[in-house]
């Protein structure tokens, strides 16, 4: 890709041809976030409702894979204890990159109401695995959990490969001003790819 | 059958265990030494007590007061089987030739509170890992992971 | 054809059924994500493209772009080499089926042969594919897919059979001419046996023993990620695709006689339709257990075929 | 998949040879293992040849935690355990304190209890019932049955905002009344629901491969089950016709009118027939007694916010979806209990998987497992 870039850059003083490609790439890699359902306790069932016929995650191209290889989103859903961890922690290194978790429910985000008196529950997932999405509730409804993978996917799509396109990594929260805010009908969000702004760089990339 | 007539039942059948039952909270107890506990609940198997329910222990201090909970379908009532055994020799014989139930039962009072049971097929740790230190529904069981919950009230 | 043509013939029908196998799939996961979730009241993909046509290409995109593990444990040749070793035999075995009225990519005279023997090659990619990930479970479901394969070419053969005894040629262009409406209820035996064992010829439910999801999590290729899994799934949709077109062409008469690009989008209709089928199988019935299907093979299937080619036999002796 | 265990022991076969023998470990995260449980199977082909569970994936320790929590807190610890059926155990650990307390319900409170519990019962024998379809491969039947399921757990939404963790049975009642126009919500899904559970028997159980994945596999016979402590359909499947509903009636439940479905073979297909059966007996008990209900209190009179039961320890079961469900509560007299022990019936039930294993296919082990319906949250506590 370097050739082709540096190629679009002397012809346009841009990475033209680049940043279509991560346009597509960023695209494709937020619209099929194929889940690994790390379910272990009580959010397990949210999980499962999620992707069950009420609120359908396959319409927004997600859907579970008990194999960790083919899957992109760890979603540990439920208190992970310490004997737990060690197998998670392999799990998430069988995923193949790139790959993201979320951590679904109060146990995984801090360990929730297992946090006190209790001498077996990791206190938060973070201390074993990068987290992309902490998504709070005991347990979360199916509809915040669908909320956390959008999230993800904004996430995603803001992150760019292309050489001075990276984007500071930072969550999109729905703000009153937002139009998302609302917005119920999943439909009405914008499916074409949405090519971030760069922010202002110091670091230097090309103009 | 209420708690009147299972203790006439009981003090028919095995006089001798007669003055050791006692009913609290509308609940028959049999509470027994620990060297009898295994020929009292082959007994209590003998009068219809089809069932083992629970084992469970609780810490006393000096003793471990252990709780054996028996159903049963003909009888139509429970009955609760205690014994204490000190806690520096804390030994029980194991109750799995009567009721192969007790096998994870026992397994899981072994593991959180220590108690040995002799006889036991598969003594093991069940619900914690085989290298935990302790036993922790102990009193006295102390670790510096757990983090203490303020006292509100 | 001369070598030199009859080559570069070959390597355009390879390129061109791969990518047909691809455009396949591309389709086929999108449809049978669509029909599974009809099934289970629910939408499928909506958010990419309209009606979400564009979600497998985000899929595939995806894949492709994915971290390709080699598992420590593994043996590096076989492994990395056992999905072409399944797609191949399946891409050239779509060569041997009829597109349209008196035309197929590769027009034999032993084609009907061609389209049942290459195929079962790909039996080699899943055994070595699971053996060589070193995991137990794909172990496991790289034996169980071998002996299910390899069981499942006898009653399918037999079943093919019956239409060659038929029609008097095994060449499947002329099988799809020589064909007549009043075969349909002769031959319907031969059609169910034909449709089940190609199911399971192609690891699909209910036969999907060899991937078992809730058994072996994924089977034969549990251990594969990125793009070498994307084969294996490519392989999948490849079969399926033709496998219905091949049984379309063979057992429903295909084109009827319409020649060109009309005649193919017919025999298509009715290969979209066996596609269906085959889904709405999938996503309605639990999973057999593999001395179940060894004896659903052997006990039922067979003897089924085997007196459907009877009966043709002695019809075919009576024209 | 995810432990690294030596997979490959040598072993002896019947002729003498030395021959290998593989292990296969599944879980601790499997898709088939319904939560966190670990089986570590020996397989000869295809036949297991032991089975040992190894559970603890789970234990976070509620025991203790309820020993420094005022009995009223501790309701919230109860929903964890089984996650799909909380009603349960909250009712089984409030009945344990009204008794160490000596807490008289009003009768409206009881029918409330009576009613979600039973609903419990169908959202829960729904997930088994689906979950041990996903296990045979038919994922449909699943989805199907956890649609029944959602509507159940909308009625609880209603009632007491949770999908889940319900925390609605309280120590002296429940916790608040029912919503204005619940029971005509609920009595419409109740009537609905018995055509629907017909529809499911036909799809999954009336499905000769169905039938043939599920009869005959992990016989259970009576004496068994009652010798190792099974209980609930996992029991009844067997044959064994004990219900603590009608055996040993608790709450209001002799006034109702309703069977108790029994399987006769022992095997994986008569439990999941009588969980089927039961969700619909649920039904006819959850009709009578929206129609017997009476206007009143929900929650005990007088009663204090800070609860510190005499000295003394009570036991009190209930029958859960999953069997015998006991709560054991010793007080010392102070406002948190000394000791509390769940008796849960899913992890009794679980140790059968080592015994009913042995001679089945990996395929089988999955089913069995299946149709024991354990619940890790109450497994490993």
């Amino acid at each position: 890709m370097a050739l082709v870039d540096r190629i679009g850059r002397a012809l346009t003083g841009a990475p033209l041809l680049l940043t279509s490609v991560d346009a597509l790439v960023d695209w494709s890699r937020g619209q099929s976030l194929w889940a690994m359902p790390m379910g272990t306790a009580c959010c397990a069932m949210e999980l499962i409702a999620a992707s069950f016929s009420k609120f359908d995650f396959d319409r927004l191209g997600t859907f579970p894979r008990p194999d960790p290889r083919h899957t992109d989103v760890m979603v540990v859903a439920g208190t992970v204890t310490r004997r737990m961890a060690p197998a998670i922690a392999r799990l998430y290194e069988q995923m193949p990159d790139p790959k993201y978790v979320v951590a679904m429910g109060n146990c995984a985000v801090s360990g929730g109401i297992f946090f006190y008196d209790t001498y077996s529950v990791v206190r938060g997932i973070d201390e074993f695995l990068p987290v992309d999405v902490y998504i709070a509730g005991c347990p979360p409804r199916p509809e915040s959990l669908q909320d956390g993978i959008l999230q993800l996917r904004e996430l995603i799509q803001t992150r760019s490969i292309a050489a001075g396109h990276s984007h500071p990594r930072e969550m999109v929260l729905p703000s009153a001003g937002d139009e998302r805010a609302g917005s119920v009908d999943a439909r009405e969000r914008p499916s074409v790819p949405h090519v971030p702004v760069r922010p202002t760089d110091p670091g230097g990339g090309p103009e | 059958m209420n708690i009147e007539e299972l203790r006439e039942h009981l003090c028919s059948r095995y006089p001798l265990l007669c003055p050791l039952f006692s009913s609290e909270f509308g609940d028959g107890t049999l509470t027994v030494e620990p060297d009898d506990l295994h020929r009292a609940a082959g007994d209590m198997k003998e009068l219809g007590f089809s069932r083992l329910d629970v084992v469970t222990a609780l810490d006393r201090g000096e003793t471990f007061e252990l709780v054996y909970r028996l159903e049963s379908a003909e009888i139509r009532t429970g009955l609760s089987l205690r014994c204490s055994v000190p806690r520096d020799q804390p030994r029980i014989s194991s109750l799995f030739d009567l009721w192969p139930a007790a096998d994870w039962q026992e397994r899981e009072v072994y593991d959180l509170f220590g108690i040995e049971f002799e006889g036991h097929p598969d003594l093991r740790r069940i619900l914690l890992p085989d290298d935990w230190v302790g036993h922790l529904l102990r009193k006295d069981y102390v670790d510096d992971r757990v983090v203490k919950r303020p006292d509100y009230i | 054809m001369s070598g030199a043509a009859g080559l570069a013939w070959g390597v355009a029908g390879g390129l061109g059924a791969g990518s047909a196998i691809a455009l396949a799939a591309l389709f086929g996961v999108w449809w049978e994500r669509k029909v599974s979730a009809r099934i289970q009241m629910r939408f499928g993909p909506q958010q990419a493209g309209p009606f979400g046509l564009l979600q497998t290409l985000a899929d595939t995109v995806k894949l492709v772009l994915k971290e390709d593990i080699l598992p420590s444990r593994a043996d590096p040749g076989p492994f990395l080499r056992a999905p072409l070793v399944v797609f191949v035999p399946i891409a050239v075995s779509l060569l041997a089926v009829p597109l349209s009225a008196g035309w197929a990519p590769l027009d034999t005279s032993v084609g009907a042969l061609f389209f049942l023997a290459v195929p079962s090659v790909s039996v080699l990619g899943v055994l070595v594919g699971g053996w060589a990930s070193g995991n137990t479970y794909a172990t496991i479901g790289g034996l169980r897919g071998a002996a299910q394969m390899v069981s499942y070419e006898v009653p399918r053969t037999l079943s093919v059979l019956s239409m060659v005894v038929l029609a008097g040629s095994m060449r499947p262009v002329g099988m799809m001419a020589a064909w007549r409406w009043w075969w349909l209820p002769l031959t319907a035996v031969a059609f169910v046996v034909y449709i089940v064992s190609s199911i399971a010829e192609m690891n699909r439910g209910p036969f999907d023993i060899p991937e078992a999801e809730s058994e072996l999590v994924a089977g034969y290729f549990a251990d594969y990620s990125g793009i070498r899994w994307a084969i294996f799934m490519m392989s999948e949709y490849g079969a399926i695709l033709a496998a219905s077109l091949f049984g379309a062409a063979v057992f429903l008469g295909g084109s009827h006689g319409v020649p060109g690009v009309a005649g193919f989008a017919i025999l298509l209709t009715e290969a979209i339709a066996i596609v269906t089928l085959v889904m709405w199988v999938k996503w309605t019935f639990p999973r057999f257990r593999s001395d179940q299907l060894m004896a659903l093979a052997w006990k039922v299937l067979t003897p089924m075929a085997l007196v459907q080619l009877a009966v043709v036999g002695l019809v075919a002796a009576w024209l | 998949m995810a432990v690294d265990i030596e997979s490959r022991t040598p072993v002896e076969d019947a002729e003498g040879r030395t021959v290998e023998e593989l292990v296969v470990n599944i879980g601790p995260s499997h898709p088939s293992t319904h939560g966190v449980c670990r089986i570590i199977a020996h397989i000869d082909g295809e036949i297991v040849t032991r089975a040992e569970p190894v559970i603890g994936y789970l234990h976070r320790g509620i025991e203790k935690m309820c020993e420094n929590r005022t009995y009223l807190q501790i309701v919230p610890l109860t929903d964890r355990l089984d996650y799909v059926g909380s009603m349960y155990a909250n009712w089984a650990y409030c009945r344990a304190v009204e008794r160490l307390a000596s807490i008289r319900v009003p009768e409206r409170a009881e029918y409330i209890r009576v009613i979600t519990c039973e609903l419990q019962r169908i959202a829960s024998h729904m997930m088994a019932i689906g979950s041990s379809g996903a296990d045979t491969g038919a994922f449909t039947m699943f989805v199907w049955a956890f649609d029944v399921r959602e509507r159940v757990v909308e009625l609880f939404e209603e009632l007491c905002g949770a999908r889940l963790t319900y925390s609605y049975v309280r120590p002296g009642g429940v916790a608040r009344d029912l919503p204005d126009g619940w029971t005509d919500a609920c009595r419409a899904v109740v009537d609905r629901l018995p055509a629907k559970i017909e529809e499911m028997d036909r799809l999954f159980f009336g499905n000769t491969i169905a039938r043939g994945r599920l009869k005959g596999v992990g016989v259970l016979s009576a004496d068994d089950a009652v010798a190792w402590g099974a209980s609930g359909p996992t029991a009844r499947g067997s044959g064994v016709d004990w219900d603590l509903r009608r055996d040993d009636p608790y709450s209001v439940y002799p006034r109702f009118d309703f069977d108790i479905p029994l399987g006769d073979a022992g095997d994986a297909y008569d439990r999941g027939r009588c969980r089927l059966w039961e969700a619909v007996e649920s039904c006819r008990i959850i009709t009578q007694a929206l129609d017997q209900i009476e206007p009143g209190p929900v929650h005990a009179e007088g009663f204090p916010r800070l609860l510190a039961p005499r000295q003394g320890d009570a036991y009190d079961r209930i029958e859960s979806a999953r069997g015998t469900l006991g709560v054991f509560v010793a007080s010392d007299g102070s406002t948190r209990p000394y000791r509390v022990k769940f008796r849960s019936p899913a992890f009794c039930n679980l140790a059968l998987i080592g015994r009913l294993a042995p001679g089945h296919t990996i395929s089988d082990l999955v089913v069995i497992l299946g149709s024991l319906d354990p619940v890790f949250g109450e497994v490993d506590r």
